[in-house]
C-alpha cells in the first residue's frame, strides 16, 4: 500500500453515512475510491453540486459539469446543483460534516496552514477559508513530512487558513487529533512505531502507553 | 423583449476603467464570446471580479492576457502562472477573497444589504486591515458589498425577455452577479420564445437582465 | 370616474415599460386595470412571483398560486417563481422600480405612516418596510382625506413606515411632489380647483401659478 | 434515504416550548397535515417562526386557536383578529419584523453569517432597542441571526433522499426554513424515487431535510 493509499483509506473510515463531505482537490480526492457506496455519502464539490460522482467515462464529458479544479466529472442520481451562495451557505452554515484538505503546515494549537507560501506561491484560498471555518469537521490529509522536515510543527510558520482548531490530521504514519491538551498521537500506521512518529513530528506529541494501529 | 446584441456590441459598451464582473468557474459557465470579443478590443484597465483566472489565455485569463485588466478580484488564481507573474511583478493588482466571502459580497450589494458578517479568514492574514465587529461578545470580520458596472454572464438558455436558465455547474457565479451590475450582458447558449421556460425553472428573472448576445449563426435551418 | 377610479389611472401613468412593479393590497391592486397590457410592466408579488396576472377563471385556480393577500392569482408567460429571499433581494437591492402602497398619513418631510395605529391595529409591516426602504421610486395612492380629515399633514402622528422621503402622492383631488422644498402640488384632479386642495390638506403645500389637470 | 413518518410522529418529536419555524405565506405553502397534528397534540408554550399567523384557526393560526403557541415571530398578523386578540390581552407574545428581514434572518443562521446589515425599519419604532452599525459614516440596522429546534416545511415534491421542489408561490419561506432549523421534517405533495428529480430542478437538496410525511393514503392503486 503505498503512503497516499494509506492516507485515503484511513480518512475514508471518518466519513458518516448520510451525511455531506467536501473533499479538496489532490490527494482528499482519491479518498472517494474508498467509501463504502452503500453508506449513503454525498460530495459536495464547493463549484456547485451536491451529489458528485466519479470521472465520466470517455465521450460522456459535460462541459457543464465539472469538479472543483475546472475536470469533468458526474453527478449521482439524487444530486442537487446549487449556485455558489448556496454552495457557501451549505459550507459556512455547518451543512456539510467532514472537509478534507491537505496541509503544508499543522501546529499544537490544532491550526492548519495550506493557501499561501509568501512570496513563493500565492494560488489564492479558493473555498479553503470558508472550509475550514464552516464545516462541522475539519479532516486534514497529508504526507507527514515533506522533503523529509516535518509539517506537525510547534507553531505554524506559514500563514493559518483559519483560527478554529481542526478536528483530526491523518498521515501516512499518524492519526493526530488537536485537543484543548495538545496533539494527541491516536493511531499508528501499519508497521510504524511510535519513535518513528515522533521522530518526523517537530510539534510535541502526547503519546498514550498503547497507541493502536490504523485500521485500513 | 430584450436587445439580442453581438459580443462586439456588448464589448463595445465597455468604457476603459470599468469594474467587469464575470461568471464562471475555470472558465466553465463563462461567457467566452464576449471575453474573447472583450479581449480584441484593446480596452485597457479594467477590473475584473470573477472566481478564478481562469488558465493562461483562456477564461477570465484570456483578458489578462491581452492586457485588458488593470486589477483582479478572486478567489483563486493558481491554474493561472501568467498572472501570478504579473501579480508578483505588479503590473496587474490581484486582490484575493475566499470564495464564499466573494459570492456573498457580491450578493449584498445585489440584494441591498450593508455588507457579509462572516467567520471566514478572521484572525488570518487574509483580513489583515478590515473591519471587525463585535457582536454579543463573538467577533465577525466584515466584508463590504461588491458591485459592478457591468456583468457579463453565460447561461443555458434565455427566453426573449431574459429570464435565464443554468445548468449544472455552469451556474456558479452566474445568478447572483446578475443581480449586482449596473447593466447585465447575458451570452445564451439557447434563445426561446417567452413561455417556454416554467415559471419555476427560471433561475434569474429577466427584470435583472439588460441584453442578450445573439445566436453565434443565425442561419435559417432550412 | 369614481375617486379610487381617479386614482388608480392616474398612477398606472407612472409605471414606467418593461420595469417591475409591486402594487400593495386593495387600492393599489386596482392600478394593474390601467396599464397599457403591450408597455411590458410586470408585476412582483412578494411572496415570490415576478410577473403576476389578474384572476384565474372559475374553475381553474391553483392552491399554490396566490397574492401577497393569499388571493388566488394567475402568473403571465414569461412569469418567474422565487423564493423570499429573493423576492426581498429584488425589493432591497432596488430592483424593483416602483412600488405602490396605501398611506395613512404623509407629511411635510415626504414620509409616510401606513403600517400602525397604536393601540388600535397592528396588524405587522409585512413587507412594507422593506418595500418604502428599497423600491426605486415609492408611489402612495390614497384618499386625500379619512372620514373628512387630511391624511396629508405637517407632521406624521403615526409610526412611520421609512424614514426615506417617498416619491409621490396620488390621491382622488391631486398629485403631490416631496421635495427638498417641501410638498409640491404637481397636478389637481379635473373639476377639482387649488383651494379645494388646499383647504383638504393640513401640510404646507407649494403651489404654482398654475396647477394642470390631472391627465387620466 | 429518509425516514417517512406520520404527522403525528413529526408533532410528537417536538417537546414543549421548542421554537418551530413553519413554511408558508397565508397558508399557501405550509405542513397543513402537521400543523393539524401539531394543534390536536395539547403541546404548550411553543414560539412560532413564520410569515403570518394564516387566519383564525388556519395555518398558523390553528396553532395560535388551540393554545399550543406562548409566542409568535411573524411579519403580518393582520387577517388573523384571533391572535391580535391575544396580543392586546398579552396572553401571546407576538414579535413583528419586516418580511424580507424576517428572511434574511432565517439565512443568517442557515448559512452562518453573523446577521443582517439592512435600512428595512432604521430609525422607525420597529428598530426600537436594536443595534445600529456605522460603516463608513452610513448607519445600518443589524438583525441578528434566526434558527429553530424545528422546521415544518411543504414541498410539491421530494425524492426518497428528501431533494424538495417547489411549486410557484407555495415556496416562499420554506427553502430558506430548511437552512436553519436541528431538525427539518417537510410534508411533500407527493414523493417519487431518487433521479426522477433533475439536479437542476432540486430547490431544498435533501442533506438539509431529515423526515418526510408519508402520502396520506398509501394505499396501491390496484
Amino acid at each position: 500500500m503505498t503512503p497516499v493509499e494509506i492516507i485515503q483509506r484511513r480518512v475514508a473510515r471518518e466519513l458518516r453515512p448520510g451525511t455531506l463531505v467536501n473533499l479538496g482537490i489532490g490527494l482528499p480526492t482519491g479518498v472517494a475510491h474508498y467509501i463504502d457506496p452503500t453508506a449513503g455519502i454525498l460530495f459536495q464539490s464547493e463549484n456547485g453540486i451536491v451529489g458528485m460522482g466519479s470521472r465520466p467515462p470517455e465521450g460522456m464529458e459535460d462541459e457543464e459539469l465539472t469538479d472543483a479544479g475546472g475536470v469533468f466529472t458526474t453527478a449521482v442520481p439524487g444530486a442537487a446543483t446549487v449556485d455558489s451562495t448556496f454552495s457557501f451557505g451549505l459550507i459556512r452554515g455547518g451543512h456539510v460534516d467532514a472537509t478534507v484538505l491537505g496541509g503544508l503546515e499543522v501546529d499544537e494549537d490544532g491550526h492548519l496552514a495550506n493557501w499561501v507560501v509568501p512570496g513563493k506561491m500565492a494560488p489564492g484560498m479558493g473555498g479553503a477559508m470558508d472550509l475550514v471555518s464552516g464545516a462541522r469537521r475539519v479532516i486534514v490529509a497529508m504526507q507527514h513530512t515533506a522533503k523529509g522536515r516535518p509539517k506537525i510543527v510547534p507553531k505554524c510558520t506559514l500563514p493559518l487558513t483559519a483560527v478554529r482548531r481542526i478536528t483530526l490530521v491523518v498521515t501516512d504514519l499518524a492519526v493526530i487529533e488537536p485537543t484543548d491538551e495538545g496533539l494527541v498521537l491516536r493511531e499508528r500506521a501499519p508497521a510504524v512505531d511510535v519513535a518513528e512518529i515522533v521522530a518526523a513530528t517537530s510539534a510535541k506529541l502526547i503519546v498514550a502507553d498503547e497507541v493502536p494501529e490504523m485500521a485500513l | 423583449m430584450k436587445p439580442a446584441i453581438t459580443p462586439e456590441q456588448a464589448a463595445d459598451m465597455i468604457p476603459n476603467g470599468a469594474v467587469v464582473m464575470i461568471g464562471g468557474f475555470m472558465g466553465v459557465g463563462s461567457p467566452h464570446r464576449i471575453i474573447d470579443a472583450l479581449a480584441r478590443s484593446g480596452r485597457k484597465d479594467l477590473t475584473i471580479i470573477g472566481n478564478d483566472a481562469g488558465r493562461p489565455n483562456y477564461g477570465i485569463g484570456r483578458l489578462v492576457h491581452e492586457g485588458v485588466a488593470r486589477k483582479i478580484v478572486a478567489s483563486h488564481i493558481g491554474l493561472n502562472p501568467e498572472l501570478q507573474k504579473h501579480m508578483f511583478e505588479g503590473s496587474i493588482e490581484v486582490e484575493l477573497t475566499p470564495q464564499g466571502t466573494l459570492a456573498e459580497r457580491i450578493r449584498a450589494a445585489g440584494f441591498g444589504l450593508g455588507g457579509v458578517l462572516t467567520k471566514t479568514a478572521l484572525g488570518t492574514i487574509a483580513a489583515d486591515g478590515q473591519k471587525v465587529i463585535e457582536i454579543d461578545g463573538e467577533e465577525w470580520l466584515y466584508a463590504p458589498p461588491l458591485r459592478a458596472d457591468f456583468a457579463l454572464l453565460h447561461a443555458d438558455r434565455a427566453d426573449f425577455n431574459g429570464n435565464l436558465v443554468y445548468q449544472l455547474t455552469a451556474t456558479n457565479f452566474n445568478p447572483v452577479m446578475a443581480t449586482a451590475a449596473a447593466t447585465v450582458i447575458c451570452e445564451p447558449r439557447e434563445i426561446v420564445p417567452v413561455g417556454v421556460i416554467s415559471p419555476d425553472h427560471v433561475n434569474t428573472p429577466g427584470v435583472l437582465v439588460d441584453y442578450l448576445t445573439r445566436r453565434e449563426a443565425p442561419d435559417d435551418p432550412r
